[in-house]
């Protein structure tokens, strides 16, 4: 990555488009939340791309004075990798809703989690197709009512975490858009981690699933209803910071501090550790009984497939024999016709 | 006798190698052909084998034959008919026979000649009484036995032995043809370095084959076929997928780019995957993808990003890349797409040749979607036109489809090496840094193409993407907008015919009959056409590398003949490309959908029956 | 004067109702329509909307509108141009003022012409005179204002207050027109039947709107448009997408199989499947694939499996299915595979009109591979042909790809409703238990068709698949198999043609002009035949709603003309599909490619100018 | 499921085809096991769907006498849930490899487990696209030098069993070609537990990727490489049963039992446990260090796809308005013209 160091403002990285979500929509937030992060990260305008699919937040790219590329439903991927294998000096982001990630997308999702390529993926989780107007998507609650399950679905929904993870995900954290400050300080994060890294961001669509997430995102409910998890620091939460969570055999359980236990007997969060196990327990965890957790869940250093690709392309380079074209041509078995 | 009193001087000689999948006829072949083309023939290869890894043994269904055309003078084909088959078993002889020349000759195994295995071949008992093959001169040497003999006392397990088979034949060819061991004992030693006692036991039966043939009574006289007089240069030999891959590298050295190919693999076009995957000492960013749909969205991404982008696939596989060619279509990135058709529809027949994937190449995606396409016609002017395809994407922003098929991709044939210097330099319209404002749909007045600037440049920060959009690059509505950019398109396409020759006709530019081909069929159609004419016929040949767009030239060219008749290996696609293009002319067609070449003879006997109607 | 002296009696007008995304505009006009139709008037109607969800409030692409032609006599087409408008804010004039009338009435709410949002819609300043308005008649109304007193001691929210706008536009527009509330009330309570405040207030609003036209001075004449003369029967409003899916659901009542639908919801195909999710009483196995490529193999397993399997989608849509739709070919499956058209290429414009995915549905797919291609032509008439694709592919068994349009499947218009007893009964040729061999590819003698035995039948067990295969579903790579195979399968779709019924002119078998069509455009082709044969034009029209085969006598009605002129929403594909198949005519063309139907007087000027040529 | 119970023999199940896979490859083997397998559930043979993708596995079901569906490449879990759903009273398997299962087919596959759609998935897993001849795969060894990696790759593999835990996948096995016991075994209780059942299936591809798995088949080498678990049964392996598995904190530990270490120390194995978070452990096990797992790693009850799909459509009709086409022509606003 480039080592300029600039100076821009959030303000700088807003494009000149008209921005086209229904007011109220979730999307705005994060849209805020992200110039925030970019700008926070130093680098040069020019060196950021944001690559998307189809989707209400998909036409996030317009909106921001970076390159930005609208793909086609479900690819963004597939285009994002290879914008950063062509260049890996580049910032790449994917911008993919839940429908375009984990429907139709679904396999280039976990390939290139699978692959560790250095792309930032902002998951919004809507969980709902927007832009076709209300179809529920591989979100969606069990018995959801949509426009396409009248009678509510009849199947269970993936969970983003827990599935990047299993694809051998590297990096995953969870966000929401009310709360743009952590999104922010996440996204950011994201930047800085070097390998895919997922950022699942529930987001609210005010038209078509008003209210999926407003157990988390209400003031009067979301810190009992939420977790924020800090590297290094003991997972405490609960309005009155007063419950904690802690690890029952193989079980996580959530308990309240005071009555002898303090918060040394609290789990500490640590994102680096290599082994899922916990962090896969920690994105499982739903309302109610459990807070949902938010932050970075995973964040564990590995080698990524830009820097792979380019170490093995320098090092069969550095005793080549083949130079050029030229070399190629005449290699092997060739004859003269005189 | 003495050899050269036994000797025939020949023009040009087919020989089929053939066995089961495993006996190694294609090695076999391969080693005869460059043997073949280093002493100096010209020559012509086409390699035939089941879509199973192993088929059944000592099946039809599962032979794999190898055919190489070697000639004095040019060779445009593998040839119709072998003068010599060297089938390894039953099968080998009963899936051939047909294929060989009356008076030919059949050089057999005759160990494996045993009623089970005769049987197996779907014989009811008597190869000889059901295929007549007192018709040949059937060589009957028992192979197996031999080998065991010469290789008795190097304490090699029977596997192993009996591997070497091949080689056995291998070297009573070279004593027919009168070919040294010179290039197989390099291979051989370049490729087995690590097991000396291998190269030793192959070198051993390769000779023992020979001095068999030389000491053996009944063996035919023996062939010659003087060095082709070709043009003064460097030669190798190279199939079509590796010229494929290497006319893509050309292009980029000339371009300055760096090279990016995302591909699924598929058969037969894996091969082009696979030499560029080897030339990480050339910088190539080879990515094989999940799927079909990943290859070409990683390569239009990297396009996006500013490299020469490539996505190399067959039949269904571009099918799953129809809705990102769009893609590539409607944001004006270069990409280069290259389809190695095979027999379809569907799976099909996935080891065979066919044209049939024309009118896919043409319309197969959603919309007003029109893209450059391109059929090279040789397996060594695959590189010629891989490299073409890319200058053409990279000088007019447009997707282009290069077809080429199974016969070419497998095929090879002696190829002077190009200089690098003769090559046209690319240059592609990148922008550099800037600080005026960056117009992304702003065309070139001439080609009506678009800028290209890529991520990292400063001050060219813009956005793309596949919904209709104006000049600017913003999402539009706008009625007239949407028509006015459809036919900016499609005429961005249709000016890359400044970059199209003028089709040339092989010879005359009137007579009786044009016959029209396209693509991988062309070494055919000019033979059948060479032979027509020495027979006295007014037949001529205008075959076509650019189907979209058409050469200007086309129509006055059609216009000098009384018959046209296109001929294609499919049920009909180019003619209808044609009959849409050009509603002046009748067109007649020959069509054959085998998941086989032509034979000169077909095209001969239909032009003849054409001739006379 | 009182009400009965002003009224204006109309054989037909146009009403366009456009506002903000959010205003309702689409319920406005579709409760509208409904009531008309009640009324007994025939209609046609046309939703336009941008691709956002909430495209930005007050400009010009945020603008939806919803335009519905009502009529006495027969209507084909939602017009051209509207007689009254109901303009919501500034952007609902700019985007539509060249869209009304000379002398057409435009109601707007002046609460909403602040010179914010006159300066949003992009006039400089003063709309009347950069649109030069006063060519209209404007009711200008404090629509915000009389809404907000109307419910101001209802307790409600402000913005459920405003939300009630439309209602009271609505209420204008039905004292306009004369209509009652006896529809609109119902729905209202049906619909909201949870929230009885919300049913009071819309009501409340309505009678509030109809009562303020009915008092206000400026108010323009009302409209009178007696009832159609229509044939005797039960009828109801239905739109494309709802007649597509009971099509579908006839045919398999019919057929006496279960109903499986796998697709993935894309605009504007997803009304499909959205009517047949909601169709669970009737059984009907809906499932939302992960995308279109398991849409349509999940279909293909349920085919396999013996149901009447079905796939919906548009253009993007089409493209991923291609590969799969050579499998469908090659195992010789029922299929029906439903293409809603939209502009493309690419996203393209995904909520507007286009006829340009012809030749994907022809070509789109790898080797050979025909399938048959039928079209719909109005919005009821997809239960039509959506029946009858079902019905083909059962009884041929082959995949039949059902071509619709945005226009038709948004567009809605009064049917009668036909009984099921008049429908043909349809007869797959499903095999029983028994222990006779199976031979799966074994042909109808006539239709060519195999015949279907699905797994679970005793005794039939049998497997097939994507490779070439012999009649005994046996892999095969034998050259003359494959080809008897591909011309086989051709020949099927070929033979289809015995259930296509001849084509019939508009109104004569001879003439000077003969306009051809396809698909969505009839309505607007055919008012405009009959308007310039109003006036003494010598023109007929031939549309197609058979595409692949076409109609046996295709040929033989061409040649009764001396121009042939082939309209199309694309660049041109059905011409080029039709100079495919008939060499000996000559074709003129008129295409147009702006995401919108034609207008009748664009067909018009254009035929008037080709039969002065 | 039919009632009807029928009395078969392997050798019913063989089709009149002959077998085209080279000698020695793992999936004659495979074949076997099924054939067994099959004869074992005593369902008439017309009740049996084999679909499959492309691949040299996808062959498989030319070779048996049941209704087969040789599809195209990476579609087989669309088809076989199509088949499913059309009807249920189908014993329904899909035949598939890591190519066309993980790479191109990796979306179908996880959604199908994700909806539980009762079908039986047979993944053969020989770390290579042996059709097209030998490229790597998805499941391929990091570092793996094939003909599309000549200087080996730069990708992480997949590991199956965790990625389908991680898709909510509820039956998960493993077992090798070359115990054509245990794979029969392992396949009947596939075919019995009711959902998506997954079996991982090592196998040997001797031209492209011979040995891949032969520390786990080899007769010397296997039994400490290995682990077979059986439900209830505590976790102890070996060639002299002298090692067992034991959880150290949240983590897998080998423990050689004797010097104080009993069988009571040792974890017992519990399939049909809801918490994914053992069975993820389990399916993770790698030589060195560790035993790979065979047998039944997952088999939890659930819902599926199929019977909530026909019990909702049931609830629906129970009391329905619309009977057929001409009540539902009928429904709603219409008029009569007279
Ligand atoms: C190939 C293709 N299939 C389907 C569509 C239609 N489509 C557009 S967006 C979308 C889903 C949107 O849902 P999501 O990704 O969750 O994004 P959101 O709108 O909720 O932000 C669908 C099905 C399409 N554009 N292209
Ligand atoms: C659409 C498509 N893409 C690619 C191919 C080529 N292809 C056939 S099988 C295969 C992979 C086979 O690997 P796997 O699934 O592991 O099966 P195996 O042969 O190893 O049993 C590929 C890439 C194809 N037939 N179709
Ligand atoms: S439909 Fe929903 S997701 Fe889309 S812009 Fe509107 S509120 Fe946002
Ligand atoms: S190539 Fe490998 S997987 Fe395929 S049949 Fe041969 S041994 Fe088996
Ligand atoms: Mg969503
Ligand atoms: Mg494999």
């Amino acid at each position: 990555m480039t080592e300029e160091i600039v100076d821009l403002n959030p303000g700088d990285f807003k494009s000149d488009q008209e921005v086209r979500w229904c007011p109220g929509c979730g999307d705005h937030a994060v849209l805020a939340a992200v110039t925030r992060a970019l700008a926070e990260l130093k680098i040069p305008k020019e060196k950021f791309a944001f690559i998307s699919g189809i989707g209400c937040s998909s036409r996030f790219p317009y909106y921001l004075s970076t390159f930005g590329f609208h793909g086609i439903h479900g690819r963004a991927s597939a285009i994002a990798s290879g914008v950063k294998l062509a260049n890996p000096e580049l910032s790449v982001w994917q911008i993919t809703g839940d429908g375009d990630a984990m429907a139709i997308g679904g396999n280039h999702f976990i390939h290139a989690i699978r692959r560790n390529i250095d792309i930032n993926i902002i998951l919004f989780n809507n969980e709902i197709y927007g832009l076709t107007k209300g179809q529920y998507s591989p979100t969606s609650t069990k018995g959801a009512v949509t426009k396409t399950s009248p009678f509510g679905t009849v199947e269970e929904p993936f969970n983003p975490g827990e599935l990047v993870i299993g694809a051998k995900g590297k990096f995953f954290a969870r966000t929401i858009d009310s709360n743009v400050q952590l999104s922010a300080e996440v996204y950011k994060q994201a930047a800085l981690h070097e390998g895919t890294s997922v950022v699942e961001t529930l987001q609210n669509c005010v038209i078509f699933n008003d209210g999926a997430h407003k157990q988390l995102s209400d003031r009067k409910t979301r810190d009992d209803n939420t977790i924020i998890l800090r590297q290094g620091e003991p997972m405490i939460f609960g309005k009155n910071r007063d419950k904690g969570l802690k690890l029952d055999g193989l079980k996580m359980k959530v308990v309240k501090l005071g009555n002898g236990i303090t918060e040394k007997d609290i789990l500490v969060h640590d994102a680096e550790e290599n082994n899922p196990g916990i962090h896969t327990m920690l994105a499982n965890m739903r309302n109610p009984g459990f807070p949902v957790a938010m932050g970075v869940i995973r964040a564990v250093a590995a080698p990524t497939y830009d820097m792979a690709l380019r170490g093995q392309i320098a090092k069969v380079q550095k005793d080549r024999k083949i130079k050029n074209l030229d070399d190629l041509l005449r290699s092997g078995s060739t004859w003269e016709s005189k | 006798m003495n050899k050269s009193e036994r000797v025939i001087e020949r023009d040009e000689v087919v020989i089929r190698f053939s066995g089961d999948s495993g006996d190694g006829m294609q090695l076999t072949g391969t080693l005869f052909s460059n043997t073949s083309a280093l002493f100096g023939n010209d020559l012509s290869t086409f390699p035939d084998y089941p879509a199973e890894i192993r088929a059944p043994q000592g099946t039809v269904g599962g032979v794999s034959g190898f055919q190489v055309h070697v000639g004095h003078s040019e060779v445009y084909t593998p040839g119709d008919y072998a003068d010599v088959l060297v089938a390894m078993n039953p099968a080998a002889v009963k899936a051939n026979a047909k294929f060989i020349r009356e008076g030919g000759t059949i050089i057999i195994d005759e160990d494996n000649f045993t009623e089970k295995n005769i049987i197996k071949a779907g014989y009811q008992k008597d190869p000889v009484a059901e295929d007549k093959l007192n018709r040949f001169n059937i060589i009957s040497a028992p192979i197996t036995t031999l080998v065991r003999e010469a290789l008795k006392d190097k304490g090699l397990d029977p596997k192993t032995v009996l591997r070497t088979k091949n080689m056995f034949a291998l070297g009573m060819v070279y004593w027919l043809f009168n070919r040294d061991f010179e290039y197989t004992e390099e291979y051989l030693k370049s490729k087995f370095s690590k097991q000396p006692a291998i190269i030793e036991a192959n070198s051993t039966v390769l000779k023992a084959g020979y001095h068999y043939a030389e000491t053996m009574e009944a063996m035919t006289p023996i062939y010659k076929v003087s060095p082709a007089r070709i043009e003064r240069g460097r030669y190798r030999t190279i199939d079509g997928n590796t010229a494929t891959a290497w006319g893509l590298l050309a292009a980029a050295e000339k371009a300055g780019l760096d090279l990016f190919i995302g591909s699924y693999p598929i058969t037969p076009a894996t091969g082009i995957l696979e030499a560029l995957a080897a030339r990480k000492d050339l910088g190539v960013k080879s990515f094989q993808a999940e799927d079909e749909i990943a290859g070409i969205c990683t390569a239009i991404g990297a396009s996006f990003a500013g490299n020469l982008a490539v996505t190399s696939t067959s039949g269904p596989g571009l099918a799953l890349k129809s809705e990102a060619i769009g893609l590539a279509v409607m944001t004006e990135l270069p990409l280069v797409i290259i389809n190695v058709q095979r027999g379809g529809p569907s799976t099909g027949l996935p080891t065979k040749t066919e044209q049939a994937d024309l009118m896919q190449a043409l319309y197969g995606r959603n919309g007003e979607c029109p893209v450059v396409v391109i059929a090279a016609s040789t397996p060594s002017n695959c590189f010629k036109y891989a490299f073409e395809a890319a200058a053409i994407a990279l000088e007019h922003m447009v997707p282009v489809i290069l077809l080429t098929d199974g016969f070419l991709a497998n095929g090879s044939e002696p190829w002077k090496i190009p200089s690098m210097d003769a090559l046209p330099e690319i240059k592609p319209p990148v922008v550099k840094d800037g600080d005026d404002e960056f117009i992304p749909y702003e065309r070139d007045e001439k080609k009506l193409s678009r800028k290209w600037a890529v991520p990292g440049t400063k001050g060219r920060e813009h956005r793309i993407g596949g919904l209709e959009k104006t000049v600017k690059g913003t999402v539009s509505y706008i009625p007239e907008n949407h028509e006015h950019m459809v036919r900016m398109r499609a005429e961005k396409v249709a000016r890359v015919v400044s970059k199209v020759p003028d089709i040339k006709t092989y010879d005359d530019d009137e007579g009786e009959l044009l016959l029209i081909g396209w693509g991988g069929t062309y070494g055919h159609l000019l033979t059948a056409v060479r032979e027509l004419r020495k027979e006295g016929k007014s037949v001529s040949l205008a075959h076509f590398n650019h189907i979209n767009p058409l050469p200007a030239n086309t129509a006055e060219v059609f216009s000098g003949f009384k018959k046209l008749v296109v001929a294609e290996l499919n049920a009909g696609q180019f003619v209808r490309h044609l009959r849409m293009e050009f509603e002046d002319f009748r067109f007649k067609q020959i069509n054959k959908i085998q998941g086989l070449p032509f034979t000169c003879t077909e095209i001969k006997e239909q032009c003849i029956k054409l001739l006379e109607e």
